[in-house]
């Protein structure tokens, strides 16, 4: 490294090259284990299709090179991936890329707004639990946070369909937009704003309770360090003290989990995609696994990894801006 | 007045449970997840007595409405099974599953945490980046391809909810080694010429315990969650009476017989509740430092 | 000569269809042109070719924007972009005469190039079911630009060709194909045929759209200006979709029965089984004959008289559905008949049938145990496998019910063969020859879905299935079929148990709907909606 | 307000504990006056409720579980009790400032130390942004921080130990407040660091005329600044007036036996021990704390912890390692006992290279070579009962386990602890207490030598003296060879044959404690020697050895 990088570059870099033996391995990992479920995508296809004759099924399966041995296609397969070639999904007769993409973005909203509405709420409620700890407040706020994680996202959603869009018919039953309503602009704006509100809503609330009983117990841990004390010595009011003094540090176990709950709210995210209808990475997953779809399930677990990657990464940004004591190196 | 004198010992203190119980009970939200933890217990052992047959079979006329019928006092679902009894079966199969899926994560976790945690080094980030690979796939996504792969057995299910579960705990287990491991009692323990396994499992493992603890309440609810959304996705395992199942059936006659699925959907709720709150009380009674009051 | 009187017939029909079709309509409302009209579909159709994919979903909403050679009406067959049809004697030939001045939405001619094209490189090679029907397909001829001369080696009855092609039988413009990989070409999923609507864009995971197409052949028609396919998996989802009128119709059984019950209640919908009556399908229960318990006839017939049919179609089917006879349902037109051997529910003689076979209850409280594996196809599916497994409980059979997602079910019962017990169901296409046959026939290559994988084998019943399909006199193919239903109804190698016909939610803002017997497939050129 | 009040006057101070609290009340009736100028001393040993009562004087108490239940806090003739929180707040910073022990901890880890100076002044004043900088640097420069500009922007992590207590002095000053409550201010400092910061206190404090609350534990640091003296024991003051008269002239036994157990500081004869056969040799050891490199990872700076020590232990022998916190001396324990792998060197028990041994050797060699740790609390695993970590050496050396548990029995006697210990759990001991069982654990494998690092860093100072007691005891009646870790000069010229002077990972100078106390021929020890709080004050002569 004879060039002078800056530093922030040579961490990403770094980061890049610390996650390559990570993603080859799940890539690795998902092939074969998918390869290890009963039936493949020729299966799936007919089924979908209402059933074909012999000759049609093998001339698919060849077509797809599925008569091949598992490790020749997983070879094939990891050949093509290193030119980030994802290959060709049977299933939707497109490149997988193009799948990808056309659903990255409805994923990445749903989960950016409900995740940083989780945490918004999360650390502002955690935070007023925690200042009124174990009294009825923080009762209240701590058991309903809980109740919300506690109900089945599936429940939480059709509940929420039947108040909002049966019953009130205020909001969307599902989907991103108002399809052939041909929206621009600001309306269109306002008309996938309106979509989202209730998947998010449930996801949000879901994630919610992790977020709010982390930052609670952190706060509380750190209103109890010396220089919460220091400051309270120099006659610092208690909104300085939680704003400039507590937040701060306690917010750092928090964004932690934040960088861990990703991939974990895309999982979560199939079962509110799939009631939503929400064209998004999630139900595309939860599809491909039932389909067999190979192509595009190791598509969606590589795009993941980079998400995830890229997302700890920012969450490393975060926690050293956040943190004055780490120095990225 | 005399110096403090070392050679004279306190009294002895209560044993530890009674210790434990008095931080407990502190927490009076904690009490309240003890009491519907011990509620739901009873019912998975007296599942037998409220209804000595299989909760599958045929009860009563279909689409039976709660409270209109002393055979079936809330109700039957489509196939005419008392919803009843299906909440009292659905509790064993619940808790069996958040139990031992729960023990499957927790030790698949412990021993990868325990590793990397105590030797550091290559080890850790061989296991690290295992981990991490893992905890990169979507969990829910990974349990749809177990459950795919191994098809809906309750057995399967449970061991591949189990199996989705581990990365957590890993990761926590590891931190708490990392921590303990630097602790002069296991230098002491070192230097007494005990083996490595030794320290692991005898001297740090029984102190790691608590955040374990607390952490397993966590991967309970989590379990009965997943096995309720794998069974609305139509993967459940039919031949039990479980929770998500019933839930699962019941949301297709959701607006004509919300009973069905509102019944077993608050048992999950208030189970999970459960879990979570006693999880609090625990991590209250285990973990002294954030005492109040 | 009755091969042409026939024609002659159904040409009659169809005008009448015309004509009475316009008039109720006319007599009823004033036609409202233009808007959108928004359909529900359950599962997402990747292909929209139904040159490729033989599939009601891909008719559903390819089937507006591609036309077949012939459809079916209430009255008969009804000439799209074929006018006129007929078989030569010996059953060799077809000849179709090809509708003029129709035009691709690329704005090429419509001629015999691109049914000759489609017949021999799609129709023949590649479209599932049809390969099979057109195995003797030698060669398409186009004596001129509107002719189309179908020749085959062995006889193929005019009959099934005809009644074979409202489903497999859509040309695709062989300028957009000829040439490419048909498999992977750009217009499989971006039609471009001579329908009434024009594709528009398809939204992967959210919705299909198609437009009006302003120079479609029937003059005056679409009445629509848009029609968008909404993909939503839930069934609950989109019947509160339905009640919040972001859809309007949804068919195929697209909300759970619970829901179609309370809907149909709802004045703002239209509830009923008509349209289907081309597409009905059979709730079945599979035996794995290797299984020599269930090679016994008398435990087959004994399951069956523990199964209270009337109780299931009551409970599972909401009452819309009927009792099976056998091979070919009710709605199978001439090829019926009712006049069958019937298992009526009754347990205490089916224990008793279970005790002579030599299958006494053991000390575990049961006879034996079935690993029963339901075919995962939502809802009354699966609550038709745990019915199932409550009943047979009643006759001390232990079912452990082995749930898996499709490709798990298809090749854990088609290839695998490994289960006793399966359900699922199967859809009845048209005519016995291309659809519940391969229920019976023996020899079906391993790993086909919906096929006779049973290991069940009846060199009686191969053979007058054989000859069934090669009859070319209506009547007494009608007679075999009859013989095949019964023989299928004492033999059960497979329970046919509820025939049910497909069930569709209609908003009543929807006018012209479920006017033919396929209507979910068909043009809905004439399909209007209330502004 | 008129000048004739003290600055502080406590009347009868009481401050009640929560239930369960080992005793009802914090404080009883404590009575305490600080005139202008002065400086006075609250002792007592932990536990004696000296930290409530700061709390109390700010008004910082965790209420409403520990609160003030009676008496009078008096500031500038005003008492304070039942002052609304908010003309609290005023006082506090302004009026009367805090100097906490943990310089490390006190300050706000995410904000720069300049930030913290000025959140003072911005609480307090009405000052623009440019004078609160001003004044924040001046405040820097007093407490003699070497470079105010770039400490004002630099975090508290960036700076020493020393640096930050300074920081929070020039924090606790900046207002010119009337009273100053400084909390043990230099207990976490070395003792070169604590002399400079006792002396910047005094030299502020002279400039300004506040008046000073000093809570200590150290005699060492009352001999060295304070005015006048009050020692609680329990709650209860048990004796209070001039440094003069407490410290050389205790009244109260309770002084009298705290000032006992001050370790002297006269080291015991020169021992000939040089004919004794020698239990541990270390020849050219060598350990480099190198950060953890990798692919791409930015180079950090390799430590050097130990360079090149050699060293010999006779039997019946104690060889103090002296140091301040960075000399290498823990690093030194623990690579004697190979605890810790070092990069190259020689550690002979009885002969046998332990550095040279293969796992299963090491693990038979242990029992020659036993440790005894610095925190008695953490060295105990919480989860075994006392016989259990007694017995756990010689069971995992094959003793019989019922045997074993025998001979843990007697060792508890040996260490001056009932046998009734034996079934209870560590955290039922005083510190004391379990530094004894420590030792017993350490004796139960009867090694040749025994490796003690700070053992008795953690304890009280009466509880000090008597381990110390216990150590040189055993010693003698055991004829222990001891490589004794200690920071603290005092403890190592009470115990210690001979010692080691370590700096920097390097040792400056070795001898005979008696010679190199008294004529330190390296720089450094001349200074460590020199800074020892309160070397001038020689304690009364002792009437007893124990109280």
């Amino acid at each position: 490294m004879a060039v002078h990088m800056p530093p922030i570059l040579i961490y990403a870099l770094r980061r890049l090259l610390q996650a390559v033996p990570v993603v080859i391995l799940i890539m690795i990992t998902t092939f074969l284990l998918l390869k290890l479920a009963p039936g493949d995508t020729v299966d799936a296809l007919v089924g979908d299709m209402g059933g074909a004759d012999a000759d049609f099924i093998a001339r698919l399966r060849a077509e797809y090179g599925l008569d091949q041995p598992v490790l020749v296609q997983l070879w094939r397969y990891m050949v093509k991936l290193a030119s980030f070639d994802f290959g060709w999904s049977f299933v939707y007769e497109q490149p997988v890329s193009t799948v990808l993409m056309e659903r990255l973005g409805t994923t990445l909203l749903l989960m950016a707004t409900s995740l940083s509405i989780a945490f918004t709420l999360g650390i502002v409620l955690g935070a007023i639990a925690a200042r009124r700890a174990y009294s009825l407040t923080d009762n209240v706020i701590s058991v309903l946070g809980l109740v919300f994680y506690a109900t089945p996202s599936f429940f939480l959603s059709l509940m929420l369909i039947l108040v909002f869009s049966v019953h009130l018919g205020w909001l969307p039953v599902g989907g991103i937009k108002t399809i052939a309503a041909f929206y621009t602009g600001w309306d269109h704006v306002w008309d996938v704003a309106r979509h989202l509100i209730m998947p998010t809503a449930a996801l949000s609330l879901i994630y919610l309770a992790f977020y709010l009983r982390l930052m609670r117990a952190s706060v509380i841990e750190v209103a109890d360090l010396d220089y919460v004390r220091t400051a309270r010595a120099k006659g610092a009011k208690e909104g300085r003290l939680m704003i400039h003094h507590i937040m701060r540090n306690a917010l750092l176990p928090v964004v932690t989990l934040l960088g861990l709950q990703f991939s974990t709210v895309l999982g979560g995210s199939i079962v509110v995609e799939t009631i939503f209808t929400l064209p998004g990475l999630g139900q595309l997953a939860y599809q491909s696994v039932v389909q067999r779809d190979m192509n595009t399930l190791m598509g969606i677990i590589f795009l993941c990894s980079i998400i995830v990657v890229v997302v700890n990464f920012l969450t490393d940004l975060l926690y050293a801006r956040l943190d004055s004591r780490i120095e990225l190196v | 007045m005399t110096l403090a004198d070392s050679q004279q010992i306190a009294p002895p203190e209560p044993p530890r449970y009674i210790v434990f119980w008095r931080r407990y009970r502190r927490n009076r939200a904690a009490l309240l997840g003890l009491f519907l933890f011990v509620l739901v217990v009873l019912m998975a052992l007296s599942a037998g007595l409220v209804d000595p047959e299989d909760p599958l079979r045929r009860a009563g006329p279909p689409l039976t409405p709660p409270f209109t019928s002393w055979e079936t006092p809330l109700g039957t679902d489509q196939l005419g099974r008392d919803v009843l009894s299906g909440v009292f079966y659905g509790a064993r199969i619940s808790l069996m599953i958040g139990v031992v899926a729960t023990l499957v994560a927790i030790s698949i976790g412990v021993v990868i945490g325990a590793l990397a945690g105590y030797f550091g080094g290559w080890v850790d980030d061989v296991l690290m980046r295992i981990t991490e690979a893992f905890q990169t796939i979507p969990n829910f996504v990974l349990l749809l391809a177990l459950v795919a792969i191994m098809g809906s057995k309750i057995e399967w299910i449970t061991l591949a909810i189990g199996i989705v579960s581990w990365t957590a705990p890993a990761r926590m287990v590891r931190a708490e080694f990392m921590s303990l491991r630097h602790r002069e009692f296991v230098d002491a323990a070192r230097n007494l010429g005990v083996s490595n396994t030794a320290i692991i499992f005898r001297e740090i493992l029984p102190n790691a315990m608590p955040p374990i603890v607390v952490y397993a309440s966590v991967i309970m609810a989590l379990s009965i969650l997943m096995e309720s959304a794998l069974a609305f996705l139509s993967l459940g395992d039919p031949n039990y009476a479980s929770w998500g199942n019933m839930i699962g059936q019941g949301r297709a006659v959701l607006r004509s017989a919300p009973y069905c699925s509102v019944i077993p959907g608050i048992a999950i709720i208030l189970t999970v509740l459960s879990f979570s709150l006693l999880g609090e009380g625990l991590n209250d009674a285990l973990n002294p430092r954030q005492k109040k009051t | 000569m009755t091969v042409k009187l026939r024609k002659a017939g159904l040409m009659l029909a169809a005008a009448g269809a015309f004509s009475s079709a316009a008039f109720s309509v006319a007599a009823q409302d004033e036609v409202q042109k233009g808007g959108t009209a928004i359909i529900h579909m359950n599962s997402e159709q990747r292909i929209l070719n139904p040159a490729l994919r033989a599939s009601t979903g891909v008719y559903n909403i390819s089937g507006k924007i591609m036309e077949p050679l012939i459809d079916k009406s209430y009255d008969g067959y009804e000439p799209v972009l074929a006018t006129e049809w007929s078989g030569s004697e010996d059953g060799s030939q077809i000849t179709v005469k090809l509708r003029e001045g129709v035009k691709w939405h690329d704005g090429e001619d419509f001629t015999c190039e691109d049914v000759a094209f489609s017949a021999m490189e799609m129709w023949k090679e590649l479209l599932n079911y049809s390969s099979a029907l057109q195995a003797n397909l030698e060669s398409v001829d186009c004596p001129d630009p509107h002719t189309a001369v179908f020749n085959y080696s062995k006889p193929m009855p005019l009959e099934l060709f005809v009644a074979a092609m409202p489903d497999l039988g859509h040309p695709v413009p062989k300028h957009l194909y000829e040439g490419t990989d048909l498999l992977k070409n750009e217009y499989n999923n971006a039609p471009v045929g001579t329908g009434p609507f024009k594709f528009v864009e398809y939204q992967r995971g959210q919705y299909v759209m198609a437009e009006k197409n302003e120079d479609y052949w029937r003059d005056g028609y679409p009445y629509l200006d848009r029609i968008v396919w909404r993909f939503i998996k839930d069934k609950s989802a989109a019947a509160a979709a339905l009640e919040a009128g972001e859809v309007h119709e949804s068919g195929f059984i697209g909300v759970s029965m619970a829901d179609v019950e309370r809907l149909a209640e709802d004045d703002r919908f239209d509830v009923g089984t008509k349209g289907y009556e081309n597409n009905v399908a059979h709730s079945t229960v599979e035996f794995n004959h290797r299984n020599p318990i269930l090679a016994d006839l008398k435990v087959r017939q004994a399951i069956y008289h523990g199964l209270d049919i009337d109780y299931a179609i009551d409970t599972i089917m909401r009452g819309f559905a009927k009792p099976g006879r056998g091979p070919v349902p009710s709605a199978g037109g001439i090829n019926y008949t009712d006049d069958v051997p019937t298992y009526p529910y009754d347990p205490e003689l089916a224990k008793q049938m279970l005790d002579e076979a030599g299958y006494p209850v053991q000390d575990d409280g049961f006879r034996f145990k079935l690993r029963h594996r339901p075919a995962p196809w939502g809802e009354y599916t699966q609550l038709w496998a745990e019915y199932f497994a409550q009943a047979m409980k009643e006759i001390d059979i232990d079912v452990e019910l082995l749930t898996n997602d499709a490709p798990g079910f298809l090749s854990g019962v088609y290839r695998d063969h490994d289960f006793d017990t399966a359900n699922g169901w199967h859809q009845f296409r048209s005519d016995p020859a291309v659809s519940t046959m391969v229920w019976l026939r023996s020899g079906q290559p391993n790993g086909t879905p919906w096929t006779n994988q049973f290991g069940w084998k009846s060199e009686e019943i191969d053979t007058m299935i054989d000859e069934a399909a090669s009859e070319l006199d209506v009547e007494k193919r009608a007679e075999m079929y009859h013989q095949i239903q019964v023989r299928a109804m004492e033999e059960l190698p497979v329970i046919f148990a509820i025939e049910h016909p497909f069930i569709s939610v209609t908003s009543k803002k929807l006018k012209n709907h479920h006017n033919t017997p396929r209507w979910t497939s068909s043009s809905w050129y004439d399909l209007w909606l209330e502004q | 307000m008129t000048g004739s009040h003290p600055i502080l006057e406590l009347r009868n101070l009481q401050i009640s504990l929560p239930k369960g609290a080992d005793r009802p009340l914090a404080l009883e009736g404590l009575d305490l006056t600080i005139e202008p100028g002065e400086i006075v001393c609250l002792v007592g040993e932990s536990g004696s409720g000296k930290s409530l009562c700061a709390g109390a004087i700010m008004g910082l108490l965790p209420e409403p579980h520990v609160r003030v239940t009676g008496g009078e806090i008096r500031f500038m003739g005003e008492d304070l009790r039942g002052r609304s929180d908010s003309m609290m707040r005023k006082l506090r910073g302004a009026d009367i400032a805090m100097i906490f022990q943990e310089p490390m901890t006190a300050l706000n880890p995410q904000k720069t130390v300049g930030w913290q100076l000025d959140e003072v002044l911005r609480l307090h004043t009405d000052m623009n942004r440019a004078q609160r900088r001003a004044r924040t640097l001046e405040m820097l420069e007093r407490v003699h921080i070497p470079d105010p500009q770039s400490a004002y922007n630099a975090y508290p992590h960036q700076i020493s130990g020393g640096q930050r207590q300074r920081v929070m002095i020039a924090m606790a000053l900046s207002l010119s407040p009337k009273l100053i409550i400084a909390d043990e201010p230099t207990t976490a400092l070395d003792v070169t660091t604590q002399l400079q910061i006792l002396k910047l206190i005094r030299e502020l404090q002279q400039d300004e005329g506040a008046g000073i609350l000093f809570i200590t534990h150290d005699f060492g640091v009352v001999a060295e600044v304070a005015n006048k003296v009050a020692v609680l024991c329990r709650g209860e003051l048990v004796e209070a007036g001039t440094t003069d008269e407490v410290l050389n002239n205790p009244q109260h036994a309770y002084t009298r036996a705290l000032i006992a157990a001050v370790p002297a500081l006269t080291p015991p004869p020169v021992k000939a021990v040089n004919t004794l056969p020698v239990v541990l040799r270390g020849t050219g050891l060598k350990k480099t704390f190198a950060a953890r490199g990798g692919l791409l990872s930015g180079r950090r700076k390799a430590v050097t912890a130990v360079s090149d020590l050699s060293f010999e232990l006779h039997q019946g022998e104690t060889l103090g390692v002296v140091g301040e916190s960075g000399s290498g001396k823990t690093t030194v324990s623990r690579i004697v006992t190979r605890l810790l792998e070092c990069d190259a060197g020689s550690v002979e028990v009885d002969g046998k290279d332990l550095l040279a041994c293969s796992p299963r050797e090491l693990r038979a060699m242990r029992k020659h070579i036993q440790m005894v740790f610095q925190d008695p609390m953490a060295s105990l695993n919480p989860r075994k009962r006392v016989v259990d970590l007694i017995a756990q050496g010689p069971i995992v050396h094959g003793t019989d386990p019922a045997l074993a548990r025998e001979n843990a029995k007697k060792l508890l006697e040996l260490v001056e602890l009932s046998p009734s210990a034996a079934n209870r759990f560590p955290h039922e001991f005083s510190g004391g207490q379990r530094q004894r069982i420590g030792i017993a654990r350490a004796l139960a494998l009867e090694p040749k030598v025994i490796v003690a690092d700070e053992p008795v860093s953690a304890l009280d100072v009466s509880v000090q003296a008597q381990v110390l007691k216990l150590l040189a005891d055993l010693r003698e009646r055991l004829n222990l060879s001891l490589l004794f870790v200690t920071h603290d000069l005092r403890v190592a010229a009470h115990l210690c044959d001979r010692v080691m002077v370590m700096q920097k990972g390097e040792v400056v100078e070795h001898g005979p404690t008696a010679e190199i106390f008294a004529d330190p021929q390296h720089p450094y020890t001349q200074s460590l020697l020199s800074s020892i709080p309160g070397r001038d004050w020689t304690p009364p002569s002792r009437h007893t050895d124990a109280a």
